[in-house]
C-alpha cells in the first residue's frame, strides 16, 4: 500500500511519449478485495494496463489436511472453503463421499439439502450483490442485501446452531432434522422475499449511477466464458445457458420447476443482476421443495462412524452460488481419503480478472472484481 | 448406481438436460432517447423514495447483545459437561413392577432412555446390568435383570437380543454383548444363590392360578409373587418350562439352566403342579371358582400344515411335534434319513439343526423367501449353514410325492416374490419346478394354539379359527377374572415378548384383584424407534475396544449331539465386556473418548482410569482456543453428557486452556462451564468405591488423546 | 488592530459553530443513515446517543497522531488546517439575518464561492505529502472534482446576484422575493448537487472512495488531524446548507423575527438532511462520469437558469 | 450421451492415437480414458474437436513412483463428461500443457505445478500460485514433511 517509486516502470506510449506506469498494490488488506485477495495493478494514468491477481493469502492447505482426517472430520473443513456458502461445500463433499462409499440418502434429506442450498444461494448472492454495491459506494443497498442474508442465516441458525460454518450436511444425510415450525418460517421468508428483492432491484439495479458504473464494464464473451472454464452466474451473464441443476440434474432438482437466468452482454451489471434474478428462482424452488417434502429419516441407515470406502475415486459436482463446485476424492480403502481435490468455481472465475480488467480504470477494477464474486476461502483452499 | 433417489421417470445415468425455459434475462436497459433520459432521472427519485420509505418505518433490528430474536435450541457454542463418571453417578433403573413402565416412559420423555432398554420388549435394564457386572456385583446384576426378565439364564442363551441391535456402540464399533452378559450373571449367581434366594412372603389372601409354565406364565407368576399373592402354576407336561422345554433345543438351552431358574422360582414360593392337564384333568371352571384370577398362558400346541396333496402321507410332520420328540428323546425317527424342512423362520432352522443332531443324513431347508429376506435371525442361519444344513431359498411346496402313502420326495415350485407392494403376504409363484427326494418332511410354517380341550365346559368361547379372544393390551378375556398372555395372545413370537406380555397380565390381575379399573391411569410401554446400524467396520478399530468374542463349538463337531454351541464368556471377559458399556443417556461422562477421537482439532483431552471395576474419568479438558465449533463431539457423545451451550457469540470465556473441574461440578448441580483454570491441576475423582490414586495416569495410553501423544 | 481582533473573534465563533455543527451533524447523519438502513444508529451514549460523537471526538483526540516516515512532514502536518480554515471562513459571509452578515462585504457571494475553494490546495497537498498511492490519487481526484464543480455552482449563485442586483450576500437576502423560488428552482438543484461535490460527499465522494482508495487523501491521517478533515467536511455541509437556505430560500422564506429564525434553522437542517439522504441512497460515480456530469449536465443547466433569470428580469423591465 | 455413443467416440479417437490406454471404467456416466503422457496433446486436440469444449478440472494424485494427472472434460453439445488420466514419472515430472486447447488450464496447471511440482511445458506463465513465490517443496506430495503436520494415530 505504499507508493513504490522504484516499482514505476517506464515505457513508451504509442505516440512515442514516455509513459510511467504506476504500480498499485490493491490488497491483501483492502476494503474491496473480498477477503485477503491481492491484485497488483499497473496503471497508466487511471487506466489498468495489467492486473495480476496474487492469491494464496488464505491458503490453509485444506486438501493436505484432508489426507490426515477421517471422512467425517473433513466436513467441518469444507465449511471453511466457501465461507459465504458453506452448505455447498458440505453438500458437494458429501455427495462425493456418498458416491465413493455407495450410500443412499433418504428422500427427506435430499429435499432438505435442496432447501438449505437454495436458501444458501439467496444468502450468498445477497452477499455478492451487497459487496458489489458496497464496491460502488451504495452502502445502503449493501445493508438491504445483508438484511435478507441475515434472515436466511437466522433460519440456518435455528436449523443447525451455527451462522456461518454450518457443518450440516453429512455423508449419508444431515446432522439433524429441521426443528418444529422451521418449514413454516422458511415458507414465510420466501413469500416475503420477492417484494424485498424488487425493492433492491429498483434501488440499486435501476439506479442510473449504478448502471453507469456497471454497464459495459468487464465484458466477457460467451466463447471466452466457456474456454476459460467460467461457470455459474459469471458464465450465464455472458449468455452461456449452463446450469448444473438443469443440464446435469442431481438430487431432486428434476422435480422442481424453475428457470435459468441468462444475460446478454456479459458485463458486470449482467453478472450482478443475474444473481439477483436467481434469488427469485431459488425462492420458487424452496417453495416447491417444502410443498413436496414429507417426513422420514434424514440420515441413511447403517452409516458407520468410521467411513471406509473401497479403493477408487469419485467426482461429484453441484451448482454452487459461484458455479460448478466439484469434489474429487481418491480412496485407498483406509478411513482417510488418499486425496481430496476441490474444483472451485471462484478459482476458475477469478482467473478471468486480468482479461476483464484490462483497459478499465482503477475504479472499474473494483467493480469487475466484485462482479466475479470471489470468495477467497474457496479460491485459496 | 447413483447414491440418491431421483425422479422415478428418469434413468439415473441419463444425463440429458431437462427442457430449459428462459424467461428471465438479466440484462435490463433504459429505453433509447428522451424516454431513457426521463427513466434515468426518475430512477434517482425512485431510489430516494425507497430509502425515505424505509426510514419512515421503525427499525426492525435488535439491540445487541441485550436481546436475541431467535434462540435456537441447537446452539453450537462452547461445551458443557454435565457430570463425570464416579460409580454412584449412574443409577440402575429399578422400580417395582407396576411402576416400572411409568419410569421407562418418564425416561423416554426426557430422552434419557438407553436404547438397549427402550428396544427390549420387557425393558430389561441392560445398562444397569453392565454397570453392576463391571463393578463386580454379579448378584445385583442378576437380580436387576431378573426383575424384568424372570429367567436371565435362559434368556441369556436364547434371546434374540433386540437390545444389542439398538446398542449405541454399534455406531462406534460393535454392540455390547448384552445377552452373553445375562449368562455370565447367571453363572456367577450360583455362589450367591443360597443366601439370596429366599421365600417371598405371602402377604395377601388371594390366590392366582396360572395355566402353563412357559416364560410368560412364569413371569406373571413371579410378578404376582413379589406383590404377595399365592400363585399356583399348572403344567400339563411332567416337567415345567413349556415351549422352552419342548421347543428350544438343548444345544441352545441346556436343561439344567431352565430347571435351575424354575427351581429358584419355586424356592421363592411358586407352587408348581406338573402333569395336570387343565380341561381334561381339571376343568377350567374349577379353577375359576377356586382362584381369584386365572391366567391362561398355555402357548401354542400344534403346527400349521399346508392344504396340498398328500399332506397326510407318512413321514410328513409338524415342527412342534418334531421338536417335542427331538428334544425329549434326542431321537425323532430321522436317523439316517433325508429331511426336508419347509419354512424359513427360526423354528424351521431349529428343526433343521435338531434333525442334524438326531442323525439325519442330509437336511435341506426350503423357504419361499430369498436368502436375504429370510425371517430367521441371520446368526441362526449362519450357524445352521456352518453345521451343514443346505438352504433352498425361493422355493415353495407344490405337493408331497408319496406314491405308496409314504413320503419319497416333494415337488417344489419356484417363488418370484413373497410380499406384494403393500407388504402383505402374497406369494407369486413361477413356472419352475424341482423335485427333491427326501424321507421326512417337516412343516415349520407356523403354529397355532389348541385350546378346545382347555376351555371345554366353561363360558370361554373360541373364535371359528380356534383362537381365544383377548384384549391385546389389557390381557383380559371375555370372562372376568380370566386373563391370557404369552403366545396365546401374541401369536408365534420371541420369548422376551412373551415375558413382556406376562408383565402386562400380572399388572391386569393385580388391578383386577385390588378392584382398580384395568385401564385407569395405566401406562403402556413406549415403543421408541432407533436407527438401524449397518454391519460394523472393524478395520481401524483397536482390538481393545472390540466386543468380546463368544467362543463357539466347532461346526462339524457340534452338529453331532445336543451339547451347547456357545461356550460362554469367562468372568474376566464378562467384566471387561460390561465395562465397554457407554452408559447411554446417563448424562455422565464415562470417558469413552469418542469426543476426543472425533475432534478434528485436538481440542478435547480425556483421561480416565481404565480398570473395568473402577473406571473413572480423571480429567476432561477443552481447549477453547482450538475449538472450531463444529459440534461433532457433542453429536458423538453417547451419554448426552457433553452439550452445546448458548455461549457462541456471547462467550465470556477466556480463550485459554479450560478445565472441567469436578469439584466445581459438584458445587453446581446443574453442571458447570469451563473454569478457566490452568491445565495443571487435576482434580481427584473420588468415586464411592476404590479411591483413585493421585497419579491418575491412564492405564491405556491409546485413550489419552492429546496432541503430544499423537505425534508419532 | 481592532479589525484584527474582530476578525479573530469572528473566526473563533465560526470555528466553534463548525465544531458544534459537526458534533450534531455526525450524530444526525448516523441517525438518518441508521433509519434508512433499518437500524437505530447511536443509542447508548447519552439520550438517543447524543453524546456518541463527543466520545468519539475524545477518542480521536487521545489517539496517537501518526506521521508516516515517508511523508513530507511539515506539509503533512499543516494540511488539515489549510483545509479547515477556508471552509470556516466561508461562514462569516453568510447572511444570518436579512441584510446582515458578520463580514458584510460588497463581494460576499464571490468570497463565499472562492475562498472555501482554496481548501482544494490543502487536499491536494495532503494527498501528495502522504507519499501514498491511494492518497495521491485521492488528492488529484479531489482537485479535479472541486475545481470543475466551482463553475456550475458559481453560475447558479450568479442568477441570484442578478435578481438581487448585488454581490453582497446580505443584500441578496434582503432583496429576496417569494417568486424567486420557482424561478431559480433549477439553479437551486444545480447549487445543491455541486455543493455535494464541492464538499466531497457521496455520491461524489471519489476522493475518499473507501472501496477503491481505502480512504482517499486522508488515508494516512489519524487522530485529531483526521478529525479536522472530518470537521472541514461537515463545516462545508453546514456552510452550503446555511447559504442555500439564506439566499435561495430567503432565510426562512422571507419571515422575520423568531419564527423566521426557526424556519431558517429548519430549512438549513432540511438541506443538510437532503445531502445525507442522497449520500446514503446512491452509489458513487466514476471520475470520468463525474466530469461529464459537471460539464455536460450541470453547467448547461446553470446557464439555462441564468438565461431564464435574465429573460425574466428583462421582461419585468419591459412590462414595468 | 449414451454409453454406446461414448464408447464409439473413444474408439474413434483411438484410431488417431494408437497408444491410448484401454478404457478404465465407465461409471456414473463419466467415461475414464487413460493416455500416454506424450499423447496427451494430440488426444486433447481430438477431444476438443469432438466437442469437449470445457475443461472442468485439472488435478494430480501422488501415486508413489508416478503422478497421476486427472483432467475432467465436459461437452455441452454432447452432454457428456469424460475423465482423461495420464501419468508422469516422479523423477522427471514434465507434461505438455493443454493451455492452448483450453485456456481454463491456466491457473489449474499453475496450481498443480505449485503443489505437486509437475512442470507443464508450453504454459505461458508457470509460476507458483497458492504458495509464496520463494517457497521450497511441493506440499501435496505424499512425502512432504513439515514440523507442523501432526500424524494422527491409526486408530480412530
Amino acid at each position: 500500500m505504499s507508493l513504490d517509486i522504484e516499482s514505476r516502470s517506464s515505457t513508451l506510449s504509442d505516440d512515442g511519449m514516455p509513459v510511467e506506469e504506476l504500480v498499485v498494490n490493491v490488497g491483501p488488506s483492502h476494503p474491496s478485495t473480498h477477503g485477503v485477495g491481492r491484485v497488483v495493478v499497473h496503471l497508466d494514468g487511471d487506466v489498468v494496463v495489467k492486473a495480476d491477481p496474487v492469491i494464496g493469502y488464505l491458503h490453509r492447505g485444506i486438501e493436505k489436511m484432508s489426507e490426515n482426517r477421517t471422512y467425517l472430520q473433513i466436513v467441518p473443513l469444507t465449511d471453511r472453503l466457501d465461507y459465504v456458502g458453506s452448505m455447498y461445500a458440505n453438500w458437494a463433499y458429501c455427495r462425493a463421499v456418498e458416491r465413493l462409499a455407495r450410500m443412499r440418502v433418504p428422500e427427506r434429506a435430499e429435499y432438505l439439502r435442496v432447501i438449505v442450498c437454495e436458501l444458501q444461494r439467496i444468502a450468498s448472492h445477497m452477499m455478492g450483490i451487497g459487496a458489489s454495491a458496497a464496491d460502488t459506494g451504495a452502502f445502503t443497498a449493501f445493508v438491504y442485501a445483508f438484511d435478507l442474508r441475515e434472515r436466511v442465516v437466522e433460519l440456518f441458525e435455528a436449523l443447525c446452531g451455527a451462522r456461518l460454518t454450518y457443518n450440516y450436511v453429512r455423508p449419508g444425510g444431515l446432522s439433524s432434522d429441521a426443528p418444529d415450525g422451521w418449514e413454516e418460517s422458511v415458507v414465510d421468508f420466501v413469500h416475503a422475499l420477492p417484494r424485498k428483492l424488487d425493492e433492491l432491484d429498483s434501488l440499486f439495479f435501476g439506479n442510473a449511477i449504478a448502471r453507469g458504473r456497471m454497464k459495459g464494464i468487464g465484458v466477457l464473451s460467451a466463447q471466452d466464458a466457456i474456454a476459460w472454464g467460467a461457470t455459474g452466474p459469471t458464465a450465464r451473464a455472458s449468455g452461456v445457458n449452463w446450469d448444473l441443476r438443469k443440464h446435469d440434474p442431481y438430487s431432486v432438482y428434476p422435480r422442481m420447476d424453475f428457470d435459468v437466468v441468462v444475460g446478454e452482454r456479459g458485463d458486470a451489471y449482467d453478472r450482478n443482476r443475474c444473481r439477483l434474478l436467481e434469488c427469485y428462482e431459488s425462492a420458487r424452488i424452496v417453495e416447491q421443495a417444502v410443498a413436496q417434502m414429507h417426513g422420514g429419516p434424514v440420515h441413511a441407515e447403517g452409516v458407520p462412524r468410521l467411513i471406509q470406502p473401497a479403493p477408487g475415486d469419485a467426482y461429484d459436482q453441484i451448482e454452487s452460488a459461484r458455479g460448478t463446485l466439484g469434489v474429487y476424492l481418491v480412496s485407498d480403502g483406509s478411513p482417510r481419503p488418499y486425496r481430496m481435490h476441490v474444483r472451485s468455481a471462484a478459482f476458475a472465475n477469478l482467473a478471468l480478472l486480468p482479461m476483464l480488467a484490462k483497459g478499465h480504470t482503477l475504479s472499474d477494477l473494483v467493480v469487475v472484481l466484485g462482479s466475479l464474486d470471489p470468495v477467497f476461502g474457496e479460491i485459496d483452499r | 448406481m447413483t447414491p440418491f433417489k431421483r425422479a422415478p421417470e428418469r434413468d439415473p445415468l441419463d444425463r440429458t438436460p431437462l427442457s430449459v425455459r428462459l424467461q428471465r434475462s438479466a440484462t435490463n436497459d433504459y429505453s433509447p432517447g428522451a424516454k431513457g433520459f426521463v427513466e434515468a432521472w426518475s430512477s434517482i427519485f425512485v431510489g430516494l423514495t425507497i430509502t425515505a420509505r424505509r426510514a419512515a418505518r421503525n427499525p426492525d433490528t435488535l439491540r445487541y447483545p441485550f436481546e436475541k430474536l431467535t434462540l435456537s435450541p441447537r446452539w453450537r457454542g462452547a461445551l458443557r459437561l454435565t457430570g463425570i463418571l464416579g460409580r454412584d453417578d449412574i443409577g440402575s433403573i429399578e422400580a417395582p413392577s407396576p411402576d416400572y413402565i411409568r419410569r421407562i416412559e418418564v425416561l423416554e420423555d426426557e430422552q434419557r432412555l438407553p436404547p438397549c432398554v427402550g428396544n427390549c420388549p420387557a425393558n430389561v435394564d441392560a445398562r444397569g446390568q453392565a454397570l453392576y457386572l463391571a463393578d463386580e456385583r454379579p448378584a445385583d446384576a442378576y437380580e436387576l435383570v431378573r426383575d424384568r426378565n424372570t429367567m436371565p439364564g435362559v434368556l441369556g442363551r436364547i434371546c434374540h437380543h433386540p437390545c444389542e441391535s439398538a446398542c449405541k456402540r454399534n455406531h462406534y464399533d460393535e454392540p455390547i454383548a448384552i445377552r452373553p452378559l445375562h449368562r455370565v450373571a447367571f453363572e456367577r449367581y450360583a455362589e450367591f444363590r443360597e443366601e439370596r434366594v429366599r421365600k417371598l412372603p405371602v402377604t395377601r389372601s388371594e390366590r392366582v392360578a396360572i395355566i402353563g409354565s412357559g416364560p410368560s406364565g412364569l413371569t406373571a407368576a413371579f410378578d404376582l409373587m413379589k406383590l404377595g399373592y399365592e400363585v399356583h402354576v399348572y403344567e400339563k407336561d411332567p416337567k415345567p418350562g413349556g415351549a422352552l422345554l419342548t421347543g428350544v433345543p438343548a444345544y441352545r438351552l441346556p436343561r439344567e439352566v431352565l430347571a435351575q431358574e424354575i427351581e429358584d422360582l419355586q424356592s421363592m414360593g411358586m407352587r408348581l403342579l406338573t402333569g395336570v392337564r387343565i380341561g381334561s384333568d381339571v376343568p377350567i371352571d374349577h379353577l375359576i371358582g377356586e382362584y381369584e384370577a386365572v391366567l391362561i398362558a398355555a402357548g401354542l400346541q400344534f403346527s400349521r400344515m399346508l392344504p396340498i396333496p398328500n399332506i397326510d402321507a407318512k413321514g410328513v410332520t409338524g415342527a412342534i411335534e418334531f421338536l417335542r420328540a427331538g428334544n425329549s428323546k434326542h431321537d425323532a425317527g430321522v436317523k439316517g434319513k433325508r429331511v426336508l424342512v419347509v419354512g424359513g423362520g427360526n423354528v424351521a432352522v431349529d428343526c433343521a439343526r435338531v434333525a442334524l443332531r438326531c442323525g439325519a443324513s442330509e437336511v435341506t431347508l426350503s423357504s419361499l423367501e430369498s436368502m436375504d429376506e429370510l425371517p430367521a435371525h441371520p446368526w441362526e442361519i449362519e450357524e445352521a449353514l456352518d453345521e451343514g444344513v443346505v438352504a433352498m431359498c425361493s422355493f415353495g411346496p407344490h405337493h408331497v410325492i408319496a406314491p405308496e402313502g409314504r413320503v419319497t420326495g416333494m415337488r417344489l415350485q419356484s417363488c418370484l416374490s413373497v410380499f406384494d407392494a403393500q407388504g402383505r403376504f402374497s406369494p407369486q409363484f413361477g413356472d419352475e419346478y424341482s423335485d427333491l427326494e427326501c424321507d421326512v418332511i417337516i412343516f415349520a410354517i407356523g403354529q397355532a394354539p389348541d385350546l378346545t380341550d382347555l376351555v371345554s365346559g366353561s363360558d370361554l368361547l373360541l373364535t371359528e379359527r380356534g383362537l381365544l379372544p383377548v384384549d391385546g393390551s389389557l390381557m383380559t378375556t371375555e370372562l372376568a377374572g380370566v386373563f391370557a398372555c404369552g403366545e396365546v395372545v401374541t401369536g408365534p413370537g420371541s420369548a422376551i415378548a412373551s415375558i413382556a406380555s406376562g408383565h402386562e397380565a400380572a399388572e391386569s390381575i393385580r388391578r383386577y384383584i385390588q378392584g382398580v379399573a384395568l385401564d385407569e391411569d395405566r401406562v403402556y410401554r413406549p415403543v421408541p424407534v432407533y436407527p438401524r446400524y449397518g454391519k460394523p467396520v472393524l478395520k481401524g478399530i483397536e482390538p481393545s475396544r472390540r466386543r468380546a468374542k463368544m467362543p463357539m463349538a466347532r461346526g462339524t463337531d457340534r452338529a453331532k449331539d445336543f451339547r451347547p454351541v456357545e461356550l460362554g464368556l469367562t468372568h474376566i471377559e464378562g467384566m471387561s465386556e460390561a465395562a465397554r458399556c457407554l452408559r447411554c443417556a446417563s448424562e455422565v461422562c464415562v470417558g469413552c473418548t469418542f469426543c476426543a477421537r472425533t475432534c478434528p482439532d485436538y481440542a478435547i483431552r480425556v483421561e480416565r482410569t481404565d480398570d473395568p471395576g473402577s473406571r473413572c474419568v480423571t480429567r476432561y479438558d477443552l481447549d477453547l482456543s482450538k475449538c472450531c465449533f463444529c459440534g461433532l463431539c457433542a453429536e458423538q457423545c453417547p451419554t448426552n453428557a457433553l452439550k452445546h451451550t448458548g455461549q457462541y457469540e456471547l462467550s465470556f470465556y477466556t480463550r485459554d486452556l479450560t478445565v472441567f473441574n469436578r469439584s466445581e461440578m459438584l458445587r453446581d448441580g446443574g453442571g458447570t462451564r469451563a473454569t478457566g483454570a490452568d491445565g495443571t491441576s487435576v482434580s481427584a475423582c473420588r468415586g464411592a468405591g476404590a479411591p483413585i490414586s493421585e497419579d491418575s495416569s491412564p492405564s491405556n495410553p491409546e485413550d489419552l488423546v492429546a496432541p503430544t501423544e499423537v505425534e508419532q | 488592530m481592532s479589525a484584527l481582533l474582530t476578525g479573530a473573534a469572528w473566526g473563533l465563533a465560526a470555528a466553534s459553530l463548525i465544531a458544534v455543527a459537526a458534533l450534531i451533524g455526525v450524530w444526525w447523519e448516523r441517525k438518518v443513515a441508521g433509519r434508512i438502513q433499518m437500524r437505530f444508529g447511536p443509542q447508548e451514549a447519552g439520550p438517543a446517543g447524543l453524546l456518541q460523537t463527543l466520545s468519539d471526538t475524545l477518542k480521536l483526540m487521545l489517539k496517537e497522531d501518526i506521521t508516516p516516515t515517508a511523508a513530507d512532514v511539515p506539509v503533512f502536518r499543516a494540511m488539515p488546517f489549510l483545509v479547515f480554515v477556508p471552509v470556516a471562513s466561508a461562514l462569516v459571509v453568510i447572511p444570518y439575518a436579512s441584510g446582515w452578515a458578520p463580514f458584510n462585504i460588497a463581494t460576499g457571494a464571490v468570497f463565499f464561492l472562492a475562498v472555501p475553494g482554496l481548501s482544494v490546495l490543502g487536499i491536494l497537498l495532503a494527498g501528495w505529502a502522504s507519499q501514498n498511492t491511494y492518497a495521491s490519487i485521492g488528492g488529484v481526484r479531489a482537485a479535479a472534482q472541486m475545481i470543475s464543480y466551482e463553475l456550475p455552482r458559481t453560475l447558479s449563485v450568479l442568477s441570484l446576484c442578478l435578481l438581487a442586483g448585488s454581490l453582497s450576500t446580505g443584500t441578496i437576502r434582503a432583496e429576496w422575493r417569494w417568486w424567486w423560488v420557482p424561478l431559480t428552482a433549477v439553479g437551486f438543484l444545480v447549487y445543491f448537487i455541486s455543493s455535494i461535490a464541492e464538499v466531497n460527499r457521496g455520491p461524489f465522494d471519489l476522493a475518499e472512495a473507501e472501496s477503491e482508495l481505502v480512504a482517499g487523501y486522508f488515508t494516512d491521517y489519524s487522530g485529531i488531524r483526521w478529525a479536522i478533515f472530518m470537521m472541514a467536511e461537515y463545516g462545508g455541509v453546514v456552510a452550503a446548507s446555511l447559504f442555500g437556505a439564506a439566499t435561495f430560500l430567503g432565510g426562512g422564506l422571507g419571515l422575520s423575527g423568531v419564527p423566521g429564525a426557526l424556519l431558517f434553522v429548519a430549512l438549513t437542517a432540511l438541506i443538510a438532511t437532503a445531502m445525507i439522504w442522497a449520500k446514503w441512497t446512491f452509489p458513487r460515480m466514476r471520475a470520468d462520469q463525474l466530469m461529464t456530469f459537471a460539464w455536460k449536465v450541470l453547467t448547461p443547466m446553470a446557464l439555462v437558469q441564468l438565461l431564464a433569470v435574465g429573460i425574466a428580469l428583462a421582461a419585468r423591465v419591459v412590462l414595468s | 450421451m449414451t454409453q454406446d455413443e461414448m464408447t464409439a467416440l473413444i474408439a474413434r479417437i483411438r484410431t488417431h492415437n494408437a497408444d491410448l490406454y484401454p478404457l478404465f471404467s465407465l461409471e456414473f456416466g463419466d467415461a475414464v480414458v487413460g493416455v500416454a503422457p506424450e499423447e496427451l496433446s494430440s488426444t486433447a486436440c481430438d477431444l476438443r474437436e469432438a466437442g469437449f469444449d470445457r475443461l472442468t478440472m485439472v488435478t494430480a494424485v501422488d501415486r508413489g513412483e508416478t503422478f497421476e494427472l486427472v483432467y475432467r472434460l465436459h461437452s455441452r453439445s454432447l452432454t457428456a463428461s469424460i475423465f482423461v488420466k495420464t501419468v508422469v514419472r516422479r523423477d522427471d515430472p514434465h507434461i505438455a500443457s493443454v493451455y492452448d486447447v483450453w485456456p481454463a488450464a491456466n491457473w489449474q496447471e499453475r496450481e498443480v505445478f505449485d503443489l505437486f511440482g509437475i512442470v507443464f511445458d508450453g504454459h505461458p506463465d508457470l509460476r507458483r500460485i497458492l504458495m509464496p513465490y520463494d517457497y521450497e517443496g511441493h506440499p501435496l506430495r505424499r512425502d512432504f514433511e513439515h514440523p507442523n503436520i501432526i500424524r494422527r494415530p491409526d486408530y480412530i
